[in-house]
């Protein structure tokens, strides 16, 4: 067990420090390629942290990315680039527990659109703010940060997210989520205190959202409330995470590499067509994945694990 | 005061008249329908066409869109979603498939609007008038849509509550397993309610293509504002609907000419997210527990 | 020397919902080791008064000892910690776990001072106990419908409550799992704990319960030994005019 | 770091002297490959779609028809790669280096919008392609041009948008054409924020009243409640920094309400065909923003071409003239030139004087000399009214005639 457990450790140390080289080995498209996978990777897998054990479908992915971004873009110039991320993160967990202690008690649909309300009203009152309290709407961020600092920044933030995903689940807090995820009543009954285990994940997992908002917003020179709280994001991370399988620790990874692949590849070769290829590969995949890749690959295992067992016999 | 009242009546009939579909498809039908947006642009662009192709008045284009529309939304949902609720063993499965369908759906809709009429904005004037009502001069058009959506609410409200159809497609919303067992068809019934939603966002569509610019890629800001309607007002209720509709209306128009234009849509989220937080399952809303 | 402390007193328990009272000024007490039968018919507000004790209602009124300690508005998860449990009307266990988790999670959560004990061999002894020995790696959803009981009641056993909470548990069971059933919450009480059941089914009230509290309406109408109660006047009509025991 | 720049370009030229014994760069040059990324869905598209894209394909096209862009003595062919953005600053930057990096494009256009084009500076100016911002308005823009000299920025800066409308505002009260009462309202986006933050010290300065001056989100679906509060204050200016939707739902909007000032200005949008075509007889005497010498040959003749290579389609009446001829600028830049050398072209773009539909342009610092700020619908055509002092200008019409019936 231990010598298995070493052998991962050792596979994975060999596998991130690879991918730490990228910067040196691609050219800037395949790094800002990278970049992309690892932002999405990272959203995706911090989305699935939280409602993948609490089937929470949460849209607020962007509201929490939008803080970092705009911290950024406030901060940025003004302080030294670590405390500007500890500050973000701050903020995003800040406004984390305001909005899970407020929310957690709605259920099914009515906490899903309620996150994207609350999304599109921190942005409406960071638009307001900034037009009639500091009199610019899109702020100029010039810092100096390389592409390859992004890129080894994500990569950070992926292996950290990935680590907390693995400890949570080793947890006692995992395994009050799992029981809240089956059913939340028992679990109340078990004498778990189903807020705190909520609000903390909650929070957990926005502190990374915000955290890649921060990393991403130099990226852009230019950052303003419609760049910054961009919608899309929380519907392509959900859709991500729903398409790999958020119940696994790994599976919104699955889905969010080969959409993010798929989606390139598509802009790149069919600009106009774009769009109906697209949609059209989506149908295709919710009828023939319907458990997702984490369903498909789990479906796999357990017609391949019978003929193992045979093997050494 | 007055005017801002009237002019938030008619934004907020709009609005309900944009969710009215969207409560029938997810309440009844259990179809997140993130497609929902892009059947109405289809619609104003059909309304558009027939105005400034054959000079046809959206009025009565609605009578060649509504069976259009009906139809082909049954035919999507016979097509590509009754599979998926077959397959679907609990409701959260379904929600999951039909996010995922009908975002796919979205884009493919999407893409056929983009390559028929391109990015660019449309917009025409259709009954562009002034009206004087209460001494104050309101759009001929926004009343027009207000009346209709009022009409069609209350209609179908009666419906709903009145008949046996109609108590068969709420018995269908509060408990497909127990509608089952009291033989009402429970996947024609939902196939009936998804089109009838259809058919009411393309009614839609076409009554807001006579004062709202819209372009093909602007279908998600409807869905959106109709998935937040539906949510406050109770998913299924059509009651509901039309009342959170007019608060939202009343409340950017009152905030826009009292306060600020620029605070609008944040104190409808506001508004939106405190009706959540006091009644988690909507103004009319029964609490799932 | 005072009398020993019961282990729940309940006193002046209310609870409404809009204009009907479905829980109205209840009073009863349960001593140590004693099973209470907890009686009436349909709609009666025993399920009512299970949920107000456990925790998952807040009463209008009224207290609720548990060990001397008042619990009454308590969350579920803080009276799960002081010591009381309880199965649910419609069985509810942890569908997409195994038997071993679903013991777990009725061991983990519950009570600080169990942290230090050995959790596999607890778990163990545990689904022995219910009559689900070995049983550990089988996933919930795969067991009948007995066996599911029998977990639930595993799960509630776990951290050695010093009240049970039995909502039902033995409906729908046929007539060998029920003298199974029976048995096992006989063992139960052997062993000392304290129960509070709520059944239907006559048989086992007179097989299980030391006492009975019958409820009507919201009210208590009668309370006493089992025989007596169950001869008694106003219970037999109260049943007879709502709906007819199987006894 | 230096140093090691320094090894790269010496290797590199290393290299390429290796290569030269073979062909030049220049004469194994068979084709020009130009890419650009455009907003081809999300909200971007409407502004794309209009102003930017015909453009760019109308141009490609009327240049490989005339055999290709000159280089020394043979035309080449253009060969145009595009990707979609998905109106999101992060695909943009991502398409920009794939056209870079993996399509090895000779020549990049921009994209559409402020805020796009902001996200793609720093890698063009990195990699030294040639920026031509054509659809940006921006303060930052003299900035933004010595901080990355390979940039353009044709569209000017917000401060002169509101100054010009100042400055025609002043000589119109001078004229006792107007008073001096102004109600101002602006998007709250970037365009519209810059240009009130702008225009609000310069018409306080210039001794304006601002009776109304608000901002209100993008998204807003019912303007009527701003109309009929301006319209109660009856001012003799209205100035709207609007986008398309709203630009068409405040005109519609005062038309219903009878709300009629001296001058009428709304913001993007104004001058497009649309706005024609949806208020017909309504447009006269409407101000906007841009316009163009509708008067001069050039323009005819480009309005011509647009239509017979739009299917009908009309150009809009600002930034579309000046997307074009910041193609003809980029063409004529290369051809003097006479082969793809990037760092060359920037310099000619610096220091050269360019022919096009919108007249003579020569930049300095990076910067146009002259814009067209402030444009009036007249008799069924947008015509650029200030400043008056360039080329073609006309006189405005004020005070603007009463709305009629549709």
């Amino acid at each position: 067990m231990n010598a298995r457990l070493a052998t991962f450790a050792l596979l994975t140390a060999a596998g991130l420090s690879l991918m730490a080289m990228v910067p040196y080995l691609a050219n800037a498209y395949w790094l800002a390629l990278g970049i992309s996978l690892l932002q999405y990777t990272v959203l995706a897998t911090a989305w699935g942290l939280f409602s993948g054990p609490t089937r929470y479908v949460s849209l607020a992915t962007t509201a929490f990315f939008g803080v970092g971004a705009y911290t950024v873009a406030v901060l940025g110039e003004a302080l030294p680039w670590p405390v500007v991320l500890a500050v973000a993160a701050m903020l995003g967990a800040a406004l984390a527990v305001l909005v899970g202690l407020s929310t957690l008690r709605l259920s099914g649909v009515y906490f899903v659109i309620f996150t994207f309300g609350l999304a599109e009203l921190i942005r409406q009152l960071v638009v307001w703010f900034e037009v009639n309290k500091s009199h610019v709407l899109g702020r100029y961020v010039f810092v100096p940060v390389t592409q390859a600092l992004i890129y080894w920044q994500l990569l950070a933030l992926a292996a950290a997210v990935f680590a907390l995903g693995w400890l949570i689940a080793r947890s006692r807090l995992g395994f009050a989520l799992r029981i809240i995820g089956e059913d939340e009543t028992v679990a109340t009954h078990c004498g778990i205190n189903t807020t705190i285990a909520k609000v903390t994940l909650f929070v957990i997992s926005a502190t990374v959202m915000t955290l890649v908002g921060a990393v991403m917003a130099p990226r852009w020179t230019y950052i303003e409330p419609s760049i910054a709280f961009n919608a899309m994001i929380s519907f392509q991370v959900l859709i991500m995470a729903l398409l790999g399988g958020a119940h696994r620790l790994w599976g919104p990874v699955l889905g969010a590499v080969p959409l993010t692949l798929l989606f390139e590849l598509l802009s790149a070769n069919f600009p106009n067509t774009f769009t109906i290829i697209l949609g059209c590969i989506f149908l295709v995949i919710v009828y023939l994945l319907p458990r997702g890749v984490v369903g498909l690959i789990e479906r796999r295992r357990e017609t391949s694990v019978p003929v193992q067992r045979r093997l050494p016999a | 005061m007055t005017n801002a009242i009237l002019t938030g009546l008619m934004l907020g009939g709009m609005y309900a008249l944009i969710a009215m579909g969207l409560t029938l498809q997810y309440g009844v039908a259990r179809i997140m329908n993130l497609s929902y947006g892009e059947v109405l642009i289809a619609a104003a662009f059909g309304a558009q066409g027939l105005f400034t192709g054959w000079a046809l008045s959206p009025f009565a284009g609605l009578a060649f869109v509504i069976p259009v529309a009906f139809l082909l939304n049954l035919a999507i949902y016979r097509v590509l979603l009754s599979p998926l609720v077959r397959r679907a063993r609990t409701r959260d499965a379904l929600e999951v498939d039909s996010i995922l369908a009908t975002f796919g759906l979205a884009f493919i809709l999407q893409g056929i609007m983009l390559s028929m009429f391109g990015g660019a904005y449309y917009s025409y004037s259709y009954l562009a008038s002034p009206v004087h009502l209460f001494g104050e001069t309101i759009a001929a058009n926004r009343l027009a849509a207000l009346a209709v959506c009022i009409l069609l609410g209350g209609s179908l409200y009666l419906a709903l509550t009145q008949t046996r159809g109609g108590t068969a497609i709420r018995a269908v919303a509060v408990d497909p397993a127990a509608a089952q067992l009291v033989a009402i068809d429970v996947a024609r019934t939902a196939a009936f309610t998804f089109a009838l939603g259809g058919a009411l966002v393309a009614s839609a569509g076409v009554l807001i293509s006579t004062f709202l610019t819209f372009s093909a890629t602007s279908g998600v800001v409807f869905t959106m504002k109709a998935l937040i309607v539906v949510v406050m007002g109770g998913v299924g209720n059509m009651l509901g609907c039309l009342v959170a509709g007019l608060l939202l209306g009343v409340s950017e128009a009152l905030v826009a000419s009292l306060i600020d234009p620029g605070l609008t849509l944040a104190v409808n989220f506001a508004l939106f997210l405190v009706v959540l937080l006091v009644k988690p399952a909507g103004l009319f809303g029964r609490a799932s527990r | 020397m005072t009398a020993p402390l019961p282990v729940l007193a309940v006193e002046g328990l209310t609870r409404a919902f809009g204009g009907l009272v479905a829980v109205n000024n209840l009073a009863l007490e349960i001593g140590r080791g004693e099973i209470l039968g907890l009686l009436g018919p349909n709609g009666s507000g025993k399920t009512t008064a299970l949920n107000l004790m456990s925790g998952a209602l807040r009463p209008d009124a009224g207290t609720i000892r548990l060990m001397g300690c008042d619990i009454a508005g308590l969350p579920p998860y803080r009276i799960a910690r002081l010591g009381l449990t309880r199965t649910f009307q419609l069985v509810r266990v942890l569908d997409g776990m195994d038997c071993r988790e679903n013991v777990m999670a009725g061991l983990v959560f519950g009570r600080p001072h169990l942290a230090a004990v050995d959790i596999n061999a607890r778990t163990a002894t545990l689904l022995q106990r219910v009559g689900l020995g070995g049983q550990e790696a089988r996933l919930a959803c795969e067991l009948t419908y007995i066996d599911r009981k029998r977990l639930e009641l595993a799960r509630a056993l776990a951290p050695a409550p010093d009240l049970l909470l039995l909502d039902e548990w033995l409906a729908g069971l046929n007539p060998s799992e029920l003298v199974s059933g029976i048995d096992l919450i006989r063992s139960l009480r052997d062993d000392g704990i304290t129960i509070v059941l709520v059944e239907h089914v006559m048989r086992a009230v007179r097989a299980l319960c030391d006492r009975c509290v019958v409820m009507s309406g919201g009210r208590k109408i009668a309370e006493g030994v089992t025989g007596s109660v169950l001869a008694d006047k106003a219970v037999v009509e109260a049943y007879l005019g709502g709906i007819a025991a199987d006894a | 770091m230096t140093t090691s720049t320094t090894r790269r370009a010496l290797l590199l030229a290393a290299v390429l002297a290796a290569g030269a014994g073979f062909a030049t760069a220049a004469a194994a040059q068979t084709s020009i490959k130009i890419g650009y990324v455009l907003s081809r869905t999300g909200p971007n598209t409407g502004g794309a779609a209009v102003t930017t894209l015909p453009n760019y394909e109308m141009w490609a096209k009327e240049v490989n028809d005339a055999g290709g862009i000159k280089l020394g003595e043979k035309r080449v062919p253009i060969e145009i790669v595009a990707y979609d953005d998905r109106s999101s600053a992060e695909e943009a930057v991502r398409g920009i280096e794939r056209l870079i990096n993996q399509d090895k494009v000779d020549f990049i256009l921009p994209p559409w919008g402020t805020g796009l084009n902001l996200a793609v500076g720093p890698i063009l100016a990195r990699e030294g392609y040639p920026h031509l911002a054509a659809t940006a308005v921006t303060d930052k823009a003299p900035e933004l041009a010595k901080r990355w000299p390979n940039s353009f920025w044709l569209l000017g800066t917000s401060t002169g948008a509101a100054e010009a409308l100042v400055d025609l505002l002043v000589k119109l009260r001078d004229e006792k054409k107007i008073g001096d009462t102004v109600a101002m309202v602006a998007i709250a986006d970037g365009f519209g924020i810059d240009l009130s933050t702008a225009a609000r010290p310069a018409l306080t300065k210039a001794k304006f009243k601002l009776a109304y001056d608000k901002s209100y989100p993008i998204g807003t679906q019912d303007l009527a409640p701003i109309i009929n509060d301006v319209k109660a204050l009856n001012p003799d200016v209205f100035v709207a920094f609007s986008y398309p939707p709203d630009t068409l739902a405040l005109t519609e909007q005062s038309r219903i309400a009878g709300f009629n000032p001296k001058i009428f200005y709304t913001g993007v949008g104004t001058a497009f065909p649309l706005f024609n075509q949806k208020f017909g007889k309504n447009t006269e005497g409407v101000m906007g923003i841009g316009g163009w010498s509708g008067d001069s040959a050039a323009i005819k003749d480009y309005l011509a071409r647009h239509k017979a290579a739009r299917n009908g389609a009309e150009p809009d009446r600002w930034a579309s003239a000046v997307t074009y001829s910041s193609l003809q600028i980029l063409q004529q830049a290369i051809e003097r030139v006479g082969k793809v050398d990037r760092a060359a072209v920037i310099k000619e773009l610096q220091t050269g004087s360019f022919d096009t539909v919108i007249g003579k342009v020569k930049f300095e610092n990076n910067l146009p000399t002259r814009y067209w700020w402030v444009g009036q619908w007249q008799g069924g055509d947008f015509y650029g009214v200030a400043p008056a002092g360039n080329v073609g200008a006309r006189a405005a019409i004020v005070p603007k005639p009463a709305w009629v019936a549709p």
